[in-house]
């Protein structure tokens, strides 16, 4: 069934129990992004410093796909350079944007592969890149500051 | 009264419904809140238009121009029968939103003195059910113009409270803008009091009728209210094409929104004079197959019965309200009885997104629209992030409610709740 | 470049063309100025949209409403082609009318401090060759801003005035609106020293493109304007859908419009965000099937090749000059040369009312516009009470021409001039 | 040929020479009509005095529908008592909206009924109303003064 390539076992295991699902307080940029089409929001906190993704947390409502995905991006960027994760998240967007052509390097991503079958659903993509694009743009903010 | 119709025999009328959806399921359209199917006959039309009689209208002395111009003023002639309204009362816009839109420019527009000119003291009142259509327009114009906007609120069942009608529509009140249906509850507002009370104070009623107008018959003359707006795409319509409909009266005082070609007239390098209404709001070379779509949408209604339409509606919005309530960790959002409430059933799964919802259902071949509807405040108000909406029309059927709840189910042991 | 298309291989594409005329005759349409006609083709995918595709875009996670989206968001990347465009700065309306009064409200909407918030002092500049869709909007946004609108004048042959330039493109001027190519005369503007004048002063140029985008190949980043508007229905595209293009910059630099569903970032009762370009320009269901509908048109043109189509018009338009001067009694309006002119051949002819020539032509076959052709300033300016005018597009031929001047030689002999 | 239904040979006559084409001083109202479709213009008067309609002139361009639909106008009005004259602008009017189903009684329209063919071409019925409704409006008025 369609269903399980974008309902991947994975997915639903950090749907139900997402990492990083608290707002630390000691941030270097804080983030506000919404899916106004769907309604999704999300609030994303991110510590940087020397150039070291030090934290990222994060809260908000969404469906499955936006939250798991956003769990797995928090989880991937810990303790990456700041270079490191922004080609992550390009990475991500690349994968997401290949209409089911591509399956993800698993060495880059990890569990961000389970994600692979949502470039296939173009409704849900934004669902998915979510809480990757809330992390770049933090980080970019965070540069700045 | 006409015999009522049969579902299954409509759905021949309409080629989607041949389309195999995924899973190699058919097709359970439960998504005509948001947009209905055309049958053959609206496809026909427009087609028809273009191949025999395309020209642009009123501009020409050849044929083609006047078989254009006859098939859109006839196209005119099928809408206002349908609202019972006269002629140049009636304005094809591209959609409701851009109806709304007309006229809350054309009153800002308006000179200081008219009646339609708002000023910084006045009042614009909404509802918190308002989609974002009868909403924005309305906050911009305040914000051009000074104005205050309030807003009746509802009960938790999301019916209309008006406990505070006169103290809202008081004597600073110039534009009442309602919904006729919730998109998203399916609540019909009861239109009397708020009519009258408006009335009563000189504002005018401004009725956004897009979930209405489709559904059952709408009189406004009975209904007594000034301006109503609807799109021919909720209506088994085309896109591209809505109505306005004014008071004729008020629709000459006041300004035009959109200026351009056939709106005019005379005009020199400064000053344009204005047509008189319709032709005032219908500003360059209209959608004119579009408007002649609609009229082929609006006949094949007529052809139903719009009794027997509401009648249908009716009976399935209660079968599938019976079915829901059965149904565990799954709630109703809206009206749970049967009363001032038309065929849109929205609900939330317990411990299921919205989305995700949508997604299994549509594995099932049921297509449904997920999340805030173009309501948002509506969803804050109700402490939701989205709902789940299935929404009725004359191709649905009983079949089709099964199909929904067996979704339900099917995505409730998906998603393991 | 691809080799000359036939127009008598392209009539076969459009169904019009088998309707019997009055007088038995065929119908010569030379009234594309006003619409064109459409090739079967467009038909096609408009109704294939409906039949397999149709669902509101953007609003739905399931199937239908995901093609929906791609169907109409391809339409968006043929058309940003088309125009050597942005994806982003693609905006659909409902008509070039709609776009141009979209850009002036835009800028009228605009708070002050922005670029686009116009305000007394400043100076808004047009053409007496207007349309009056590129006239009275900025008529109307002069009057709502206080700012002083002022114009090029015209020789007598029909041809921009820019001796005095750069004294009406001053330091105050913010807007220069103006026609690509005169709907009554066929005179083309050139853009350069304009678009170079404008710039050098801040001002924004927007182009009206409905007689030149369907006739030759536009590109927005070699002219270097800032918006752009033309209609579908007069490039072999359904009604009811038109292009508005700006750079992306200034559009999200801009106030909405209209305002609605799907063009928000978030809404609550009293206050809205805006999406960024182009869905802040895009409020309501789009008319979805005339956007695929105009796309289809789009690729049909780019399939023709528009080098093709332009040099086509040109062979053409030299032929009917060159035709109408040996006429007697009949008075070529316009540009008398085929040098920076498109395929319009207005005229007169003595004794005979534009009106009265028209219907004689209808007679046979030939289908005209006569009267204004919605530029009354330009009308007064030369003197005139209307002319006789002939369009051309890639269906017409030379046989279309003698069809014509021999409908015109018939009128002189049933008026007896 | 359809086109011989719309100009009559009266037509043409009364288009070559209009009958009260020159504008009078001594009106009791003036109306100035336009036809924005086409951009025909007319200015009419009238002096309509105990009733009676002394005089119709005007003056504008027009085609040869509107200019002898007027010519005919003018010259039938004069002379009629107002009341008259306003039945026989309700009978053309009823001729013009008849679709070519009508031919006119020539005892009240006279002249007049050689417009019966334009009801056939509707772009042109606006044409040979014209001159008749900016008579009935100068009526009009000139009762109110
Ligand atoms: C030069 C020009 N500008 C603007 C328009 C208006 O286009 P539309 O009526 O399609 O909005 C037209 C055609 O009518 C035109 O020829
Ligand atoms: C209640 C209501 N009002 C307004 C609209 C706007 O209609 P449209 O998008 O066709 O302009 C809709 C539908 O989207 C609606 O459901």
């Amino acid at each position: 069934m369609e269903l399980d390539s974008l309902y991947q076992e994975v997915i639903l295991d950090h749907y139900k129990h997402p990492l990083n699902k608290k707002l630390q307080s000691d941030f270097t940029a804080q983030v506000h992004h919404v899916n106004p089409s769907c309604g999704d929001e999300i609030t994303l906190n991110v510590n940087i410093s020397a150039g070291i993704v030090k934290s990222v947390s994060w809260d908000g409502v969404g469906c499955s796909i936006s939250q798991a995905s956003t769990s797995i991006a928090s989880d991937l960027m810990i303790g990456k350079s700041l270079d490191e994760a922004l080609k992550i998240v390009d990475s991500f967007s690349d994968l997401m944007s290949s209409k089911g052509t591509m399956v993800g390097n698993e060495e880059i991503l990890e569990d961000g592969v389970a994600l692979a079958g949502v470039s296939k659903f173009p409704a849900r993509i934004k669902c998915a890149l979510l809480g990757w694009m809330a992390f770049k743009d933090a980080a970019i903010q965070s540069s700045k500051n | 009264m006409k015999p009522m119709f049969s579902p299954a025999e409509i759905r021949k009328d309409f080629p989607i419904f041949s389309k195999v959806m995924r899973g190699g399921n058919r097709l359970v359209y439960l998504d005509s809140g948001a947009t209905s199917q055309k049958p053959f006959q609206v496809l026909d039309a427009e087609r028809n238009f273009y191949e025999q009689n395309n020209a642009a209208v009123h501009r020409g002395a050849h044929l083609l121009a006047e078989e254009a111009s006859i098939a859109y003023e006839g196209a005119r002639q099928v809408l206002a029968d349908f609202l019972n309204a006269e002629l140049d009362e009636v304005i094809f816009t591209k959609s409701a939103t851009e109806s709304i839109n007309a006229i809350a420019y054309s009153f800002g527009n308006t000179a200081p003195g008219s009646r339609f000119a708002l000023k910084p003291g006045d009042r614009i009142v909404v509802s918190e059910l308002e989609h974002h259509a009868n909403l924005i327009p309305w906050q911009q114009l305040a914000k051009r113009t000074g104005t205050e906007l309030v807003w009746f609120s509802i009960d938790a069942e999301g019916r209309l409270d008006q406990s505070n009608l006169n103290e809202l529509i008081n004597a600073s009140t110039k534009v009442v803008a309602i919904t006729h249906q919730s998109n998203v509850l399916g609540t019909i507002i009861p239109l009397d009091e708020i009519v009258k009370r408006a009335h009563s104070v000189g504002a005018v009623v401004v009725l956004d009728a897009c979930q209405s107008a489709p559904h059952f018959a709408i009189d406004v003359k009975a209904l007594d209210i000034d301006f109503l707006a609807f799109s021919g795409h909720k209506a088994l319509g085309p896109t591209g094409v809505g109505i306005l409909w004014g008071r004729s009266e008020y629709l000459n005082e006041m300004e035009p929104f959109l200026t351009g070609g056939s709106m005019i007239e005379s005009v020199t390098m400064t000053e344009a004079k204005w047509a008189p209404s319709p032709k005032r709001f219908e500003a360059g070379v209209p959608n004119m197959a579009q408007a002649v779509g609609f009229a082929a949408a609006i006949s094949y209604l007529n052809n139903l019965g719009m009794d027997n339409v509401a009648k249908h509606e009716k009976d399935l919005t209660a079968y599938a309200l019976n079915k829901f309530k059965q149904l565990d960790k799954v709630k109703l959002i809206g009206p749970k009885d049967n009363v001032d409430r038309g065929s849109v059933i929205s609900f939330t799964i317990e411990g299921i997104h919205p989305h995700d919802v949508g997604q299994v259902l549509d594995q099932y071949g049921v297509a449904v629209r997920t999340g805030h509807h173009c309501a948002w405040p509506l969803m804050r108000k109700l402490g939701l992030v989205g709902t789940t909406r299935a929404s009725f029309y004359v191709y649905n059927d009983e079949a089709d409610v099964d199909a929904l709840v067996d979704s339900v189910l099917q995505a409730q042991k998906y998603f393991k709740v």
